[in-house]
């Protein structure tokens, strides 16, 4: 079994459940794995924490609920803090790098950690909003879950009108990603 | 708390900042345009205000009153007193 | 937050509980702040009031207030006060709820709580949607709105909220906004002193559910809320109101009738 | 002030019965929705509060009354409504409110004709799952069936005490066929009745925690207006009281919520056994249809048939070991009920693999003992 | 006009399948009231429905959608509401008179935490026996529990399909978990469908009896408008539908209305079997809880645990038989649900004295592989 | 009855379940001979119509027409008739209740049918108590009535139903009685050809309940009715009523507005 | 009603005795006073009215409209042809 | 055992309901039996047909319901014709004598007829609605099942203000039976 577990976490508004749409979507219909996706908030009406779980295989997956992911993408601290522990042993964290203080708290040798300044790179490419696909761009580069193609096909299915600037986000995700695997 | 309670005691406005939710209402609709934006983000992804100008405010209490977290309070300064 | 932490109403909040979960820019947080400075400022024994909410993002107010407090089914906040205003008419039944919540699965112990006059204040938030569902109309949306379960636009009439309560008989209705604290504050103030029953509706903002649909930051709707308003003294049935261009807002209601406590005294000094 | 407990000997029917049983009780609250056949629970209990201080309230519907009711039970008083099958329907959210809040109060359903509008002045049995099972998500109720109109009396006491003790509400289920009979019931004199009143706190209101149970799982209960200014809601909540959606706190709620009736299951169990203990076949009834049962039994045994009947007074929570225990010896159990097959799943779970004849009945009348009697041979035969 | 039928291939979640799914079957009216985790049915049906010249209609609660819903279904129309445990329980009253009066209709419950307010975004089945006894009064239903996004979709239109077949409501019991869980969702092409439509009378207007059945037990179906002329109540009704409080009328049309049910169980169950024929374990599950369930079996297996799988896709009329046969070898069963002992009764009940474990799970989240695979390791241990 | 039996409206009714199961000078049975003489006189096709009614005395009333027909449960019949109204456009749909029905346990139901504009007729039977049950008081029984469940006089204010409907939106709304049957029958014929939610409110007799606890008998009643009634054009607000003294009647209010239905086929114009 | 119409064919005022429950409005009501109480009492133990005076009936229908049994209606009146 | 049942039935209006609850009410409280009393009513909402079932007994009485009386009391054709063929073999059919055909209705030589002229007589005694206390006199005068004294002290229960009158009823109907006994 291929079973591969990724979460997603941050603030409602960072777009982390469409970040975990458009992986599990290019896993399922332009990368021929089974995949799925879930999706939590917290308690708040809107805008609080929320966090979206992907799984992706070669086989169906029947349990559809990820306890400890194989790769944690931490967009707040609050979401670092939360999941950080919960990560499988070598599994990898890639956290929004400008929350400067993450690695302090409690790094764990047999996890890897990856800061991306996600949010630093979608301002330069005029929209504070791509963050989110500079995130799976290194999620792409560093666990090759889905193929890079199928991701970009599935940023074409979510966004029809906006593709061109989220693959950009994209692909330079994936550059920041290659920097560090 | 603890201070005898002294006539110099002065009022003024308190951010609380965990409350704080970032609508910005005080820095929009306070008539003395104390507040102002902050840089910050808080470990709850928000941005506070930032009490620009604490003298020019007149203690009316809107903020208190439009602030939707009660994160805006008008206490016993103690520090200055 | 820290149950220590100062604050100037932290006597009438459940300090332990904040912050709330509502979203930033809500205006169900000033709702809530007028209320409890409502009871604050008139020195109201705390013990002596009980909060009632059904279902929803403002049906959630009843577990912030330092009271007793109790969050009801979606709809039936008004029978379940009921049975408390009645049955201890020494205690002061406030309803806090949602226009979806008391309108629209509620609408009909709305009207027979205001036709049998059962003393209450009931605080009704309209904000045009249903929040907490996300943001489907309901009986309060304009014409045309486009949400999640109207994608074309919705094909319903809006009740005239204050109309309807004074036509069921309701003692004293008044239309306030969030925007208006000081106004909202003394509405309050005045349902909560006043025998029979007491409606205000309150327009707030959903920043995230009516807010979004629009394309207006919080600060743009609270804009709306100043510069669209007009205080007047009228029939609430002229008591017009459309958030994009004009809602009338002002005290249209107040008179004094037997409450259903009242006359169930009455009866029963006369059944001994 | 009037009296309360009308001590004496009347001919009255079942209706007239319970009100005079809620009242008897301490019932200081009655809310209801006109429904036939249970109207006149509420025309006698209009009579009859106003001089008592009770606060009677006719509803715009039962959704409304029910919601009334729990209201008024958190604030400090005994509750009650009353209805039949299509009001019991409407009711069953909000009493899914009362179970999770923990509201003691006491529902009567007199039973009809269903499903739907069905025989809307007729008897039935068939609304005995939808008391244990009509409302969303996992409940634990307690439910109680008469048989004469004296226990339409007995027992409505009973069920607020019940409800008093657990903190939760209780069915009292009957039929038209009892509601509207007439029979003499003898009412104790004031003070003769057991009654049971809540546990109250005893903590400060600040230590005070609304839903904090000691091992009886029952926690106390302070009313509105006594200064514990507590909070409660229909959300899953923690032992303050406050929301939290936590699994943990979900897990530990259910099971509490329902582990509070379940483990009291003996306590709470009544039943009445006739010649039970040597028997070949075992009837099982309740309600109207228990009386048939009796005579068929006793004229089982005139004719040498080794029959026993275990009436159920309780319905639920179903005490499977007691059934268990009851048929042991039995060969055949015969369960009659006025529906199409309900409390006997119930009973064959409880004794499987031991053969379980079931002898339905619908529309207007109970079996008559004949039918019974022929049951019972049936299986010598 | 727009394509009623979206052949081809997707990821979406639970919510959106169910609304394609009513679609593709010819649902032409859909009435509902928003409520967690359902309303997204609503949105897209909304989204869809009036290109295709469906009738969508938000409701001001969920009563009224739901008798709106049997209206638009006795004016010809395929017709559905989705909701969740609250609305259900209000909805019960007028499931009641779609089952009294035999009008084909399909209610959704996308069930939630319960009881009361519960857990309203988190995943529950608490909800099982409500849609069996929820009801006052006998009635027999039908209810299909999905385990995936797909099968939200093909269950949807075999919803419809039994529905329309029997003249009966049928739920769709699904969870949070997977009305909101993403998936892979492939709808046929038109065509490629299977539909059943109602039967229509072949009689003429003055001969036709409304409620006069075959032996199959349907009674054909005229709508509104067809120059029928008929009257239909929830009351007790002969065969003309006409009112009749006599006992042997309800004795008939309570038997048919439950028989038309009963008797078809063997060929309305659906199950799956996942190494059942030499298992001495056998794991009974539904809906989501049979994935973790399917992982489990497949784990004991590596391990050398003979242990099967009967997951449940109808779980309502209940197959008594099919569960006594497939448990037949087994020396122990496990039943995992996430409640706190539902249809784990009825399993009991089918398979006594067997020893039936119960493996409850109360929050968010389904059983994990890993705790049902430890209940199958203590079987033998 | 059986049914060779001739009559002048035999077409029209179910001539095989006369006699009806109303009490003896029960208004029901004038407000149904109206009912289907209006359908005569308009020559409408009978297969076109379909008649619903709630639980009640008067929710019998669909059971005697020969239309389409269906009793539904308490209080639901309006829902139950927004599901043909809006799928079946082609079809008049018409209510026919109690007061109890439609506007105790119903009353959400019409609040809300009446706001959303569904063409549809209600006529309701206005006997100031619940006949079916046993005349208990109810949403419009005059104040200080004993009933059943009142016995010591009802502390309730009545609604005045016309006011009610009118300010959730109804396009038509008339009262009528049932002495008054030229007026009733007229106002019905307008009502089916109306396009829009059309209320008739038809004070009836009950003869054995309000009736015997007012110690009336049923000509006593009718002859309040013919003696006790004023024909007015009013506002519908001031349309008062109390059997016992007045009893304004009339046609109040007929207006045109876009029904919910057409509004709807707009849209899916604009959809398609 | 197998009779050849005839502009002979004279409509009278008809009751249907089965459906009458007794109720009296038409002897209350009618403006040419042709209804009378009779000394009757039906199998169904009510009283139906008389009709007294046929001849000073004007045809105006009001009692068939009045009565709440459909007991009264206005018929071709066969006999009199 | 001495279970006896007794079935009254006519019209609303006639005191059909009222009859059966003074002689249940007899037995009950003012005679030390046992006793029970149930009512039906057609399908009209009022003023229909209506009946009541009395059951008496030294024993509790178990099954509540009636099949086949032991004597019916018939105050209109209507009632005589439903219910006069469930009469036991030798049992006792009293009814209203001013319906004069009713014996000529399948006269059964297993039972005893016997017409009451109840509305006459009461109508004489000044109040037609008498006519149920000179029935209930006669079922005592024809079949003993309460003691007379017991069914004056339950017509003083049940008419707290009108007893002279149902009194004298009771006692003129005792009298008509008797002559027929
Ligand atoms: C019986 C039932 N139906 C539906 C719901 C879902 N629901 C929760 S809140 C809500 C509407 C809330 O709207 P409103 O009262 O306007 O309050 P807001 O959230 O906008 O403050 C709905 C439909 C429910 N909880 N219970
Ligand atoms: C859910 C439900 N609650 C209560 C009833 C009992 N019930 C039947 S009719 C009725 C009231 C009828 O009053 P109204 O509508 O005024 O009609 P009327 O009988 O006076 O013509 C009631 C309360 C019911 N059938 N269903
Ligand atoms: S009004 Fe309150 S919540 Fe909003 S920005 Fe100011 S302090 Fe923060
Ligand atoms: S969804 Fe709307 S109403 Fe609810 S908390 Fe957010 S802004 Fe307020
Ligand atoms: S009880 Fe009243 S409303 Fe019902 S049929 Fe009799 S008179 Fe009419
Ligand atoms: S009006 Fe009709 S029911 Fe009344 S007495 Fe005359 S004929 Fe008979």
């Amino acid at each position: 079994m291929t079973r591969r577990e990724i979460r997603i976490a941050g603030f409602g508004g960072q777009g982390v459940i469409t970040a975990g749409y458009v992986l599990a979507n290019a896993a399922a219909i332009h990368d021929g794995q089974y995949a799925l996706m879930t999706q939590s908030y917290g308690p708040e009406a809107r805008g609080g924490s929320c966090k979206t779980d992907v799984i992706t295989s070669d086989e169906p997956i029947d349990y559809p609920k990820i306890s400890s992911p194989d790769c944690l993408v931490a967009m707040s601290i609050d979401a670092f803090a939360t999941f950080v522990d919960s990560v499988m042993d070598r599994g990898v964290v890639i956290y929004e790098d400008s929350l400067v203080d993450i690695p302090k708290k409690g790094v764990d040798p047999n996890k890897k950690y990856h800061g991306i300044p996600a949010v630093a790179t979608a301002n330069e490419l005029g929209n504070p909003l791509a963050a989110n696909m500079v995130m799976l761009g290194a999620v792409q580069a560093l666990t090759g879950v889905v193929r890079a193609e199928a991701l970009a096909a599935s940023i074409s299915d979510r966004f029809p009108r906006r593709k061109e600037l989220n693959l950009r986000a994209l692909r330079r995700g994936m550059e920041l990603g290659r920097l560090q695997a | 708390m603890t201070k005898v309670a002294s006539t110099l005691a002065k009022q003024r406005i308190k951010l609380i900042k965990q409350l704080c939710k970032g609508c910005g209402y005080c820095i929009e609709f306070c008539p003395n345009k104390v507040f102002e934006k902050s840089e910050e983000i808080t470990e709850r992804g928000v941005t506070p205000p930032r009490i620009k100008d604490p003298d020019r405010c007149t203690l009316c209490g809107l903020c208190t009153r439009l602030c939707p977290d009660f994160a805006l309070t008008i206490e016993e300064d103690e520090g200055d007193g | 937050m820290t149950e220590e932490m100062e604050h100037r109403l932290g006597d009438y909040l459940r300090m332990d509980r904040l912050p709330h979960i509502w979203c930033a820019g809500c205006g169900l947080g000033i709702i809530l702040h007028s209320y409890v400075e409502a009871i604050q400022e008139l020195s109201m024994d705390l013990d002596k009031i009980v909060t009632v909410s059904g279902i929803g993002c403002a049906g959630r107010a009843s577990g912030y207030v330092n009271t007793d407090a109790f969050h009801t089914t979606h709809g039936r906040a008004l029978p379940f006060a009921t049975g408390i205003s009645i049955s201890r008419p020494d205690l002061k039944t406030v309803v806090i709820s949602g226009d979806g919540d008391l309108f629209a699965i509620g609408g009909n112990h709305l009207i027979h709580a205001a036709r049998r006059n059962v003393d209450m204040l009931v605080i009704c938030s309209n904000n045009f949607n249903y929040g907490m569902t996300g943001a489907q109309y309901g009986p309060t949306t304009p014409p045309n709105t486009r949400t999640p379960t109207s994608p074309y636009g919705s094909i319903e009439n809006p009740f005239n909220l204050v109309a309807l309560v004074a036509s069921s008989g309701a003692t004293m209705v008044s239309r306030w906004t969030v925007y208006h604290v000081y106004h909202l504050k003394n509405a309050i103030k005045k349902g909560l002193q006043k025998k029979g029953f007491s409606f205000i509706e309150v327009i707030s903002p959903c920043t995230t559910g009516f807010g979004r649909l629009n394309r207006l930051t919080p600060i743009e709707m609270m804009r709306q809320l100043r510069d669209n308003t007009k205080i007047k003294k009228v029939h609430p049935t002229e008591a017009t109101i459309d958030p994009h261009t004009e809602i009338i807002i002002g005290d249209f209601v107040d008179v004094r009738k037997p409450t259903y406590g009242e006359i169930l005294r009455e009866l029963e000094a006369k059944a001994r | 002030m009037a009296d309360r407990v009308l001590t004496g000997t009347r001919f009255v029917h079942g209706d007239w019965a319970c009100a005079e049983g809620a009242i008897s009780a301490g019932c200081g609250y009655y809310a209801a929705y006109p429904i036939t056949p249970a109207t006149e629970i509420a025309e006698r209990i209009a009579q009859r509060f106003p001089a008592l201080g009770g606060t009677f309230i006719q509803f715009e519907d039962e959704i409304g009354a029910i919601a009334s009711v729990i209201g008024a039970s958190f604030s400090g008083l005994k509750a009650m409504t009353a209805t039949s099958g299509p009001g019991v329907s409407l009711m069953l959210e909000n009493i899914g409110l009362a179970v999770m809040t923990e509201a003691p109060c006491v529902i009567v359903n007199v039973m009809r004709g269903g499903p739907s509008t069905g025989q809307p002045t007729m008897g039935a049995q068939g609304d005995v799952m939808q008391c244990r099972w009509g409302m969303h998500g996992d409940v634990e109720t307690i439910a109680l069936a008469p048989q004469s109109v004296q226990e339409m009396y007995d027992l409505t006491v009973e069920a607020f005490n019940l409800s008093e003790a657990y903190r939760t509400p209780v069915f009292l289920l009957s039929d038209a066929n009892i509601g509207h009979l007439y029979e003499r019931l003898t009412i104790p004199r004031d003070g003769e009745l057991t009654l049971v009143e809540r546990k109250r706190p005893t903590l400060p209101p600040i230590e005070y925690l609304p839903y904090g149970a000691d091992e009886s799982l029952v926690p106390p209960m302070a009313s509105f207006g006594d200064g514990y200014r507590f909070y409660s809601t229909g959300l899953t909540h923690d032992e303050k009281g406050y929301p939290d959606m936590s699994a943990e706190t979900q897990d530990r709620l259910i099971r509490r919520l329902c582990d509070k009736i379940r483990r009291n299951t003996d306590k709470i169990t009544r039943t009445e056994a006739l010649m039970t203990d040597d028997c070949d076949v075992l009837v099982v009834a309740y309600g109207i249809t228990a009386r048939s049962a009796a005579t068929a039994v006793k004229q089982a045994r005139d004719r040498g048939l080794k029959a026993g009947l275990l009436r159920l007074v309780s319905l639920w929570p179903f005490p499977d070991k007691l059934i268990e225990k009851t048929a042991e010896d039995a060969k055949t159990l015969i369960v009659a009920e006025m529906n199409y097959g309900q409390l006997v799943r119930e009973i064959e779970r409880a004794v499987k693999p031991k053969p379980v004849r079931f002898l339905p009945k619908l529309g207007e009348n109970p079996h008559t003992p004949g039918e019974i009697l022929e049951a019972i041979r049936r299986v010598y035969a």
